[in-house]
């Protein structure tokens, strides 16, 4: 037990934190929303260099083997810089393509960064029309180091991977009032190589973007149409496993973007003046800061705990919390930069609007607490005790 | 390369193992009553022996003193299991993780030899006396004295909000040994002294629920020899502040007791048929639960290695009191009108959640903290 | 349309409050805790004097015709002082008994304030066991004006009627875990000189209590179980009028306890220093009472509202926004006393622990909802457009 | 007894019906496009013009003005029918319900002829400049300035967060025409000014959806007549802040836009499948509305009798600016995943709903006045 980063791992971010940094994301995320990917592009490229996406990748595809701490600290710095681009979806699609027999086509390009993928959501809740299967889903591959959250190793994991699949797979009947014939959104599927569809017959290529993209409330994401036009890579993709990689991946992004919004708003209400005073000095400011720094201090080792053991159950807990973490300081941050905040070309605007997509995208937050809580319950024997008080000491 | 490592060692799965089995075999099948009140106290000071005899009441300690020596991570275990078992609330807490730790670092051996073995049974409960009437969240106000006199000090003043206190044997506080000092948190004394000693008035405080709790302390020239002083006249201040101050933030509350409180509500919510109503707050307990458990971890591994924690403790106060309170609400939410009794345990553990942001440092000090320490916020007039 | 008490109505309310407060009934209430109904006896006398219970009586049994807001007024008053006592009751038995033909051997003792009367509630779900009917309950009577909200005077009341005869009848499923052979508790059953209690058969008498009383929360409210063993007075009590009206009257109960509780609070705040200046100078404080201010500015016209109009949606909405502006109020002034707040003997305890027990007594908060949105769902048509952009004007 | 009464007079249910039939005749189709885009705007500048061909446009106002001579009761109705009816947004709100009054109040019986006519068919669309740069929630330190010239003023400086200027013909606002006032409260004088005069730079700015809904306007030697000028120069601060005070703080957000926007989100639930994760919420929603209404009668009523209301309009302001984000955050997640989408009109309405609790004075200073005012709380250094 050592629940602790290592020199190695702070090494790996402290680099990456100083080559975000001077990539100055801001106007590369604004060239992005417009539709300009070059900059953008040519950032994804020392992105891959720095080695992420191998992160994600075995080392017979030419990745540095699966790593997901490693990820999630390196999603927490694309999220802290506001990456634009479909980073989650090209995990996603790593995952679902590496066992593939024909994985050795596309995953050396997504390691190397000269390719871009994207994976058709559930945006709109258009992803797939089969029903839920009733059977586990396959499994998420041994966990780098053993759980220990759970003293009896040999539960079924059901339950999450349950949630999981109906998660990929929904229903007619699961959206009432969605179209299910609308074509499915991908995030950024024009500026993307490699576009996926996970369809009720299993994994396919979209040739091209079907349409220009709708506009997202975070305008650097581009929800472009697509249609499974092309190949049929697989009838039977890991969705699950691309889920819970993708999870994992949006909760530390997610967290990036809390902590860079609260780092912003800090920075703000110590230098800006109302009634001849710092702003940062009214107990009201002070006080929503702590609680959103509060908020983000816990969501932190949940993320980094879910990636240490990615069970599906604690990958949604971290999402869940990770986005409700940076979506709590993101309304802070509006709150307290006033109406500076609101306006689209001040950058902090590149972060609000990204905390507000997040919650959403890759499972919504009733969708996580459902994998939680199908755990809690599925996990749950009676107590040993039928109750007892908990708390006696102080106050 | 995974450093990061959440698995327990072999040594410490086997600790968990042990302290298992002995709470299957000795944690008392039907809950012991309120130790809030008299019989309560009595039936907890005897299952504060229980654990003695087998040397599961102090587990931190040295063997010496009747513990095991258990390092910070094996203590979380501990929790983790005891709390999971349904086992009995702490009544020697106040001693064993606010005064003991202070023997341990500025106490004399003499005082250690001779006040933790009997702390550690249960033979001697004590209470703490911060707190006075016009000092609450301010310590650095206290007025209670103490007068220096032949081999010892009279203390004269009053405490309150003691807890424990209205059945416990013993106190510990902070005394004005010198009112001239310069700064208000110079002059102070730390003592401990005997809650039956002549002088001494114990009155009772009724908490919410009506049950003593607490109590007021009048003490009238109630004498304490010199060896009840721990560490140097004058210096309280900086020794009540500074004892293991660090892990003290992680110990105030184990994340073995949310992690069983988010349990047992999961088991409230099923046996109730799963309400829709609840479902986001009972999952949201349990993602608190495993959140607070993550942090302590993380907190503890870097304790381990010679980190200061410092003004994490603050965030940790707000987060566990405020995910106790919510826990405790949705549980009687679940109950219904039924929550309104006050003879159920959810009802007594919403009842003592209800003191977490109060105590220890109301939640609004601990915020100001966070924003000051580490936000580095301007001070702000509060 | 005049939303406004009128020179009469305020004096009615300032004679209570004076009577009240010379009362001085915190003394009163621990008394009555203490199962010493003397001194809660003799302040009930002055009550009935004052004409309060008479205001849900028609006037040929004594009382003074049915009136609902100055009903409510009263209750007001006496959650302000946190009187003591089946108050909500003893108006529920009036109007459960005000049709029967032998209403006139009840109800000018209650009028006159010298029989107090308890129903058993729903406490422990235990009321009765027969399912919800599907027909319609009888009628709330004739509003005292007419109902300004709804446009359409025609529109159907079955929703809240549903919910409301659903909350009286609850059916063995409705809540798992409890034991229907329970005896019912009634508030306050051993001071009350009028047990009754609802069946599955109507509505029944109970001769004496049948048992010593349970510890409430509210140590001032004694749960005391009955068992029906007395005469059936009807088979078909007006359950959900009766229903209604104690929940306009628990509902004004509880913006009463909120608004002392935020008048003790504010004293309190201004006096006490902490740091060498007023707690109440500081700005969490200062915002956290702000809060609970405005929470009980606008439960305060919905009750009101609700007594005008008193139809079943309204007067649930009325008790769910009282009730949880108070608990909030509550809630905040705890936490502004610190320890002296969490102390039985500081009289602010009586009312911070009548705030919580009033939530969930005759209708939970959950309940309440369910019962605002069958009214919100049933007398919806669809918009008459599909959409529209709400907002423009400002920022 | 019942002089409580909600019921609304027979004259006023007729033209509460007369409002229904003629907005069930005119209200488009379809919506028309988001006015704070070019199209948008000039569609809504129409509609404004097909309001006052029939008098709905500014049906408070005096008849000769354009308007019916309703009453506050009556332009509460109107608001329900007009909201109920999912007509247009208002796009010349901020003259009709900021400048007008004002103008009723305190300008000259020449200014009102002249400039409210326009202003009631949309031919003039009107945009408020009262921030600047470093002028927030602290309008007192404005520091742009108004210079006497040869028959009137020329306005020098910046102004910000106008809202609607993007597209508007014309403003209002305050200048500082003494800079040597002895307080910063003195020497600021109300003026209107064309926003395609000479001098004028209008910078359109994007809110978070990219959209123009404001401007900052650069003024350089501006001529503004005296004509232009509202009340006695020097005395603007004064003529701002009185002017229909009460009635402005109950007219910002009428009760009937909550109404309306409850209703739909209780139709997109039902239309979702009423899940039970929103219950809660879309209740809430509908008890918020209801309780807006019934407020806002109160204060109406009151208004009415002559009653001040005063710091009220603070209570007022918190309560509506967090009824509508809830609301709005309520619809989102009711959305899911398509929540993201900026191309709804439910994410138009979440927007524009988080800048509630920011304009008009934050939240937090309407906090600090409920606690200084209503409550008399201490005058904190906030």
């Amino acid at each position: 037990m050592r629940f602790l980063l290592d020199a190695e791992q702070r090494a790996f971010t402290g680099s990456l934190h100083a080559m975000l940094s001077a990539a100055g994301t801001p106007a590369v995320i604004r060239d992005w929303s417009r539709g300009d990917p070059a900059r953008g592009r040519a950032l994804w490229s020392r992105i891959a260099e720095a080695g992420v996406f191998g992160l994600a990748v075995p080392e017979d595809h030419g990745g540095l083997g699966r790593h997901p701490v490693e990820l999630a600290l390196a999603f927490v710095e694309l999220g802290r810089h506001a990456v634009p681009g479909p980073l989650v979806e090209t995990v996603a699609a790593a995952v679902l393509l590496q066992d593939l027999p024909s994985a050795k086509r596309f995953l050396p390009g997504l390691v190397a960064g000269t390719d871009l993928a994207t994976v058709a959501t559930p945006l709109g809740h258009a992803l797939t029309t089969t029903p839920a299967p009733t059977e586990p889903a396959p499994d998420t591959g041994p966990p780098p180091t053993a759980p220990t959250r759970d003293p009896d190793p040999a539960r079924p994991r059901l339950a999450a991977d349950t949630a999981a699949a109906r998660y990929l797979a929904p229903g007619p009947d699961r959206a009432p009032g969605t179209d299910p014939a609308a074509p499915q959104l991908a995030l950024d599927a024009d500026a993307a190589t490699l576009r996926l569809v996970l369809t009720a017959d299993g994994l396919r290529v979209a040739t091209a973007a079907a349409g220009p993209p709708r506009r997202s409330l975070d305008p650097a994401r581009r929800l472009t149409p697509l249609t499974p036009d092309g190949e049929l890579l697989t009838p039977d993709p890991p969705r699950e496993r691309a889920l819970t990689w993708a999870r994992l991946a949006i909760a530390a992004q997610a967290l990036g973007v809390g902590l860079a919004l609260l780092d912003r708003t800090v920075a703000y209400v110590r230098q800006r003046t109302q009634f001849g005073v710092p702003i940062g000095s009214f107990q009201a400011v002070r006080h929503r800061l702590a609680d959103a720094r509060t908020a983000l201090e816990f969501a932190r080792p949940l993320v980094l705990g879910a990636a240490v053991s990615p069970r599906p159950a604690d990958v949604a807990a971290a999402k869940l919390m990770a986005c409700e973490a940076a979506y709590t300081t993101a309304r802070a941050a509006l709150q307290l930069h006033g109406a500076i905040g609101y306006t689209a070309e001040y950058d902090l605007s590149l972060w609000l609007t990204k905390a507000r997509a997040l919650r959403t995208a890759w499972g919504t937050p009733e969708e996580c607490r459902e994998a939680v809580l199908d755990d809690a319950l599925k996990g749950h024997d009676a107590p040993r005790r039928p109750a007892g008080p908990v708390g006696e000491a102080g106050p | 390369m995974p450093a990061v490592d959440l698995s327990h060692s072999r040594a410490d799965e086997e600790f968990r193992a042990e302290a298992r089995a002995w709470l299957a075999a000795h944690v008392p099948r039907t809950p012991l009553p309120s130790l809030e009140t008299a019989e309560g106290f009595a039936a907890h000071r005897a299952w504060e022996a229980e654990l003695a005899a087998d040397r599961w009441s102090v587990v931190s300690w040295p063997k010496r003193y009747g513990g095991r020596d258990a390092g910070l991570l094996r203590w979380l275990v501990f929790e983790e299991e005891y709390w999971a078992a349904g086992a009995p609330g702490r009544v020697g807490q106040n001693g064993i993780s606010l005064l003991a730790p202070t023997l341990f670092d500025h106490g004399t051996q003499e005082q250690r030899a001779r006040v933790l073995p009997p702390m550690a049974t249960g033979e001697a409960v004590w209470a703490q006396a911060w707190s006075e009437p016009e000092a609450g969240s301010d310590l650095a106000s206290l007025t209670s004295r103490a007068v220096r006199t032949d081999g010892g000090w009279l203390l004269r003043g009053q405490k309150t909000w003691s807890s424990r206190a209205a059945f416990a044997d013993r106190a510990f506080g902070l005394f004005r040994s010198d009112p001239d000092a310069p700064k208000p948190h110079q002059g102070l004394t730390y003592l401990m002294f005997d809650l039956r000693a002549p002088g001494v008035t114990v009155r009772p405080i009724g908490r919410l629920d009506g049950k003593p709790a607490f109590a007021e302390l009048f003490l009238d020239d109630v004498f304490v020899p010199d060896e009840d002083v721990i560490g140097e006249p004058g210096r309280g201040w900086r020794i009540a502040m500074s004892t293991a101050g660090d892990e003290r933030g992680l110990t105030l509350r184990s994340p073995g007791r949310f992690l069983a409180s988010a349990h047992r509500l999961v088991a409230l919510w099923r046996a109730r048929g799963c309400p829709e109503h609840a479902r986001a707050r009972v999952a949201d307990a349990v993602v608190g639960a495993r959140a607070y458990q993550l942090f302590t971890y993380a907190a503890a591994s870097r304790s381990l290695e010679g980190e200061e924690l410092g003004p994490e403790s603050s965030t940790n106060k707000v987060f566990w009191s405020e995910l106790d309170l919510a826990l405790h609400e949705t549980a009687l939410d679940l109950l219904g009108p039924e929550g309104e009794r006050a003879d159920t345990d959810w009802s007594e553990g919403y009842v003592f959640s209800l003191a977490g942001p109060l105590y220890a440092g109301t939640n609004e000090i601990q915020r100001d903290i966070i924003a000051e320490r580490l936000l580095g916020l301007p001070k702000g007039r509060r």
